[in-house]
């Protein structure tokens, strides 16, 4: 039913930085109740704002898996300031492209790293610890603003 | 390794006699039944023998089989034509939470033409209740549909009480028997059933071929107008090929069916038992009892179906999820919504439904493969981690 | 001897490449198109595939292009889908009074239902006049469907004129092709079409797979509700086996369609000079030239279809008639009575449709055959008697 890319699913099979970084200097959680997915990142940063670890869990589809695994890629090396420009886009495009259905997966991956960047800046409460059960994850609105951009 | 197609509720592999009598069909009864001369006298002939192949199967009349081109065109004919013929009876129709999309979509286009449906609700293993059934009933009801067995969860629905209940109001049944029909003996006799739709593909014949029973003398309008076929309730040149393939199996079916719902259904309580035996957090979607032999329905809590689809797949091993990730809308499964189940046990679940070939090997084979994926996933779950703290 | 088939415009004989092709879908390609594993996804490129074929054969682009189960079901969804989503905007559709049933039965529910249907009239050579067109249009007007070209006496309609006038207009212009698909070209741009109907076994395809051409922005309203096939305007599981087999009736076409038009023309007009010559009082319906190149439609005074089919059929030949006593409701053909034929042409009809495998020798054995059948029932006719006397 999808056309997932070879990329998309080289990441799928083979996802990169599962798990969490210890101590993280940046922490998100999204979830979309919606689909049900949620995703956790976490990162660590040097002296000079880089980023030198980050690190996913996901509970989601193939996509879902995909974005985080290329997100975290795409993360190691960047300072926060370059970090904070990546886009859903970014992500769908280091994939070589998302099923048109699946571009929310990688919009979960932009809203993630946004809030694990608060979390950074020292605005944790944006985090709320009990996802899934608050729906506070993509809305509506944001998945067809992301679909538009892309079409 | 051969593959392991564990997706037979989606659509089996059509028997090799299927694909003979279809091919026979193909290459020398070709005629337009409707043509005088003896080619399509020949074509016609066919038809008119699987008819009669058919009718027996259920226990009906020939006049009372009408060739479809699907299991769907079967159910809108029913529900549409009905809605049409006895709209100046009554507005109401009455029907359940877990039927299939293609029951439920042509109920909200009537919603929309201004008809009234009730849905029953069902317990938390997918069954539906008679009584529930009793209470609904109105003046205006003028149709009842229940599916036979549910196609994601395999429960089994209590049609022989549902059907006399409407009988003796004096109300339509209809029963979609899409997942049983030449799995599970159907007489519409001895079960009240008033209409039936029945799809070939789902019982080792070829996609494309439906079936219609409908009683004698119940009004319904037809869905395509046009020709004199089907005795002018389905126009259309029939499928000859595609109805030669149908006849054969239900041939097969009347012969083996017995046989392999057994047989099935000790693989099915098999995988069901070691599953959960195996993954813990894990459980079962549906009634243990009353349900199709071939259906498994399981929900693993912190992972989700599609990651395990494409693990198993590229394993070898095809099954299909209740997740709203794999389905085109991205909305989960209203079936398992409707037996309680949270959206994220509901996004967990997967679906085998096996067949005439599926063998012990492969199910013990299926059981060592996707223990260790769930396993695999949980751990990059950032829910079961939370899990696991608390 | 082998057998004659000259009933090709009722249906044809799949070609040996398209069994072929069906067998290996049937075989290999068993998959539900929407299951996610790779069992599912094979069948899906199947259908894709197939579908990018069929557009590229119109001219149109493969979103565009719809698989039904029939030409019936093409023309029903066409007719009831347009009228149901435009039913705001009027209530007029214009047709023509020589469509195929599979066009007036859904024309007729619809006046049924109150919408008011203009039936164009033709000259006697079955041809529609595009100022009559341009006459009937109104306010109302949703919808004009002409056939392109007649399956009982072959005239081909100025389909791009007509599709002109009514892009001019802003109204959806629908064709029913199923005669003419495979044997003609179509571009859907260039002919000014939006809706186009055609059914596989009518160009050496399999029965009971259709295809509705419906172009870009037009809105029509399913008619089989269910599941999210053919991007929700079309459910029903895919008949991936009836799809592959299309797709090889049209790759077939693309490449032999020009050549055989030429050749079953020549074939075509020898059979009819031949008859004109021999039997006295006979008559060609339909127009000599702008006519499909594989119909031959004729009128032989005194004598009467039926009998006339069943003598060739006993000497090994097929062939149709327009013959009341042929047609399940014994009503004479509703095409040569708008041709302005008398009842009696009407009962002397025959229809002679060529094919691929025609040859040259089989048409004169036609020719040889036929003639002495004419004279002995002419003989056996008191009408006959009665003309002879005066
Ligand atoms: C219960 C049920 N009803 C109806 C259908 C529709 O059948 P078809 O896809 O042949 O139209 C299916 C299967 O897809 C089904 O499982
Ligand atoms: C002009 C025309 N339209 C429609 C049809 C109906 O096609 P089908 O029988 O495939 O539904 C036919 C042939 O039967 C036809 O000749
Ligand atoms: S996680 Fe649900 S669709 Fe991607
Ligand atoms: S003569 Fe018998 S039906 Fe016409």
């Amino acid at each position: 039913m999808w056309e997932y890319t070879d990329k998309v699913m080289e990441h799928f099979w083979n996802p990169r930085n599962v798990g969490e970084v210890e101590n993280p200097d940046g922490l998100g959680e999204v979830g979309s109740i919606a689909c049900g997915d949620a995703l956790r990142l976490t990162f660590k940063v040097d002296e000079n704002k880089r980023i030198t670890e980050a690190k996913f869990k996901s509970f989601g589809c193939a996509s879902a898996i995909a974005a985080a695994s290329a997100l975290t890629e795409m993360l190691k090396g960047l300072t926060v300031e370059d970090a904070e420009k990546i886009t859903n886009q970014d992500i769908a495009a280091s994939l070589g492209g998302l099923p048109k259905q699946k571009m929310h997966c990688s919009v979960l991956g932009e809203q993630v790293l946004e809030k694990a960047i608060a979390y950074y800046r020292g605005n944790p409460a944006d985090n709320k610890e009990e996802m899934i059960c608050e729906c506070f994850g993509v809305t509506e609105l944001e998945i067809q603003k992301a679909l538009k951009e892309n079409n | 390794m051969d593959r392991i197609y564990l997706d037979n509720a989606a659509t089996t592999q059509p028997a090799p006699e299927v694909i003979e009598a279809m091919l026979s069909c193909l290459r020398k009864t070709y005629g337009n039944p409707s043509s005088l001369h003896s080619v399509g006298l020949e074509a016609r002939g066919l038809i008119e023998s699987a008819r009669r192949k058919m009718a027996a199967f259920i226990n009906a009349s020939p006049d009372e089989v009408i060739f479809t081109g699907s299991g769907t065109e079967s159910n809108n004919t029913v529900i549409k034509g009905i809605a049409l013929s006895l709209q100046d009876k009554g507005n109401h129709i009455i029907s359940t939470a877990i039927e299939h999309h293609a029951v439920h979509a042509p109920l909200s286009f009537l919603e929309e033409q201004g008809f009234k449906v009730t849905y029953l609700p069902n317990d938390d293993e997918g069954l539906v209740d008679p009584d529930d059934l009793k209470k609904a009933i109105s003046e205006k009801t003028i149709l009842v549909s229940v599916m036979h067995a549910n196609n994601e969860i395999g429960t089994i629905e209590p049609i022989r009480e549902l059907g006399a209940i409407c009988r003796e109001r004096g109300i339509y049944f209809h029963t979609d028997a899409v997942q049983t029909f030449g799995h599970l003996p159907i007489d519409v006799q001895e079960m009240n059933i008033d209409l039936l739709s029945a799809s070939a593909h789902k019982l080792y014949g070829p996609k494309g071929i439906g079936l219609l029973y409908a009683r004698k003398g119940v009004k319904i309008k037809p869905l395509l107008h046009g020709g004199d076929q089907e005795k002018r309730r389905r126009a259309s040149t029939e499928n000859t090929p595609g109805i030669a393939g149908f006849a054969k199996a239900v041939e097969l079916a009347a012969t083996e069916m017995e046989r392999e719902a057994l047989r099935q259904t000790r693989l099915r309580d098999r995988l069901i038992s070691a599953l959960l035996e195996l993954v813990p957090e894990s459980r079962l979607n549906g009634h243990p009892k009353l349900r199709l032999p071939n259906n498994i329905n399981m929900s693993f809590a912190y992972v989700e179906g599609e990651a395990m689809l494409l693990n198993l797949d590229m394993q070898g091993i095809s099954v299909s999820t209740g997740s709203a990730c794999t389905s085109a809308s991205l909305e989960p499964s209203h079936v398992l919504a409707a037996l309680g189940l949270t959206q994220e046990l509901s996004h967990g679940s997967l679906r085998f439904s096996l067949s005439r070939s599926t063998t012990e090997e492969e199910i013990e084979q299926v059981i060592s493969t996707l223990t260790p994926i769930i396993a695999q996933l949980r751990a990059m779950s950032p829910l079961y981690r939370k899990q696991a703290v608390k």
